[in-house]
């Protein structure tokens, strides 16, 4: 299992290949993978970059324990989770999830648990650019907290 | 909005508590970390209090005790570390 | 949207890297992505390689429409799915689904469906070579064929 | 185990139909290919008997006709490809 952090671009998918590498060939049969990017709208909103604000120390420990509770609840074989911080720009990921499972339906569900509980409780904050030079925080989800989440 | 969890009966040579801000929150209050003296506290809503007197809790703000979610009545220590921020929005 | 069968080994990463940099920048928010990679074991045996069999023309076409039926179900941007065919060995992958949307939960339900109707439907045969030097045909998976896939 | 769709009332100069078998019944019948009158041929059940005189579609044994998988009652016509297969094991 792997939580990592970039300041700098995020490659995804050479991420996801250098991870896999250090598996056991044969062992596996099945890798769910979620990559989410920037994108260039928001709200109606043209956005011409975003900041990543995270909490160094909680931030992985939140992803560490989201893998692990993953870990628990299908028989995954391992995980990554790669982050950006910082600034990105529109058409840049902001965030990989991959799950390397014996079986296809344990590999599905646990990635897109580690990707909705990511979003539900570890500690980012984003603000976005606007093209008219406005910042604004980005509101969260409608979605309720789960109860890890309801801190107060 | 909230009461002190109760009066101490602690150690009055207590160590300093941290007490760290994040995001939109950081951006309101004019500021990001700050230290409390631990004398007296019991738990995260005493910690805001003593940090920001006469400040209410703003709605929807979460807290971390030593980079853990908690709540407002979870118990504080000399020394711990704890955070308040507004929702996140991740991912 | 792309259907790639390949007689070389797969490199599933790298072709969907390849293939999201056709798609305008900015423009998806999501990637969901599956791998289903060879095993060394299976039904309590140990399998050295596996061939693929397909029927070519009608295998290209079955895996189109099944893009198609997604595209009308969620709103998919772009698909891929590549799948190997001939002489395959364990940890060499077989198959890579990928989806891009704008919206996470499109993105995955999309991918699921897209791998659940390959695996249903599209016509590939897997003929096992066992450790003992046995050959045998694998058996498909007790789940129900959709309507599409009962022919006879 | 099926019967012939029904007496055929079409050109008697017909083409030929294409029969394809694949994976383990291909190895069953030791053929591949083959190519069969579509004289007196209404449907895919009529292929399967003419190009397999005698034997009955082995069970859970699958259908296509030009590349669309089809039911044992479904048309052929001149110049159709008619494959048979197992359930297919991909993915």
């Amino acid at each position: 299992m792997a939580v990592v952090l970039h300041s700098e671009p995020l490659e995804p998918f050479n991420l996801v290949n250098e991870h896999e590498g250090g598996l056991s060939p044969g062992s596996f049969g099945a890798c769910a993978l979620f990559v989410g990017t920037m994108r260039d709208f928001n709200d109606g909103d043209a956005v011409t970059a975003m900041t990543l604000e995270h909490y160094p120390g909680m931030t992985e420990r939140e992803l560490a324990l989201i893998e692990d509770e993953a870990r628990t609840r299908w028989p995954v074989q391992d995980s990554l989770i790669g982050h950006r911080v910082g600034r990105v720009e529109p058409g840049q990921p902001i965030v990989v999830v991959a799950v390397w499972s014996a079986h296809r339906q344990a590999a599905f569900d646990a990635c897109r648990f580690l990707m909705e509980a990511l979003k539900e409780r570890a500690t980012f904050w984003k603000q976005e650019e606007l093209q008219d030079g406005r910042r604004r925080w980005v509101s969260p989800s409608p979605q309720p907290l789960s109860p890890e989440g309801r801190g107060a | 909005m909230f009461k002190l969890c109760s009066e101490t009966d602690r150690d009055p040579h207590a160590m300093s508590i941290t007490v760290r801000y994040f995001a939109s929150l950081r951006e309101q209050l004019g500021a990001s970390e700050a230290s409390v003296s631990a004398d007296g506290i019991r738990c995260v809503a005493d910690v805001w209090q003593r940090a920001q007197p006469g400040r209410d809790l703003p709605p929807r703000v979460l807290a971390a005790v030593n980079h853990a979610h908690a709540s407002l009545e979870d118990t504080v220590t000399d020394g711990d570390e704890v955070a308040f921020f507004p929702p996140v929005t991740g991912g």
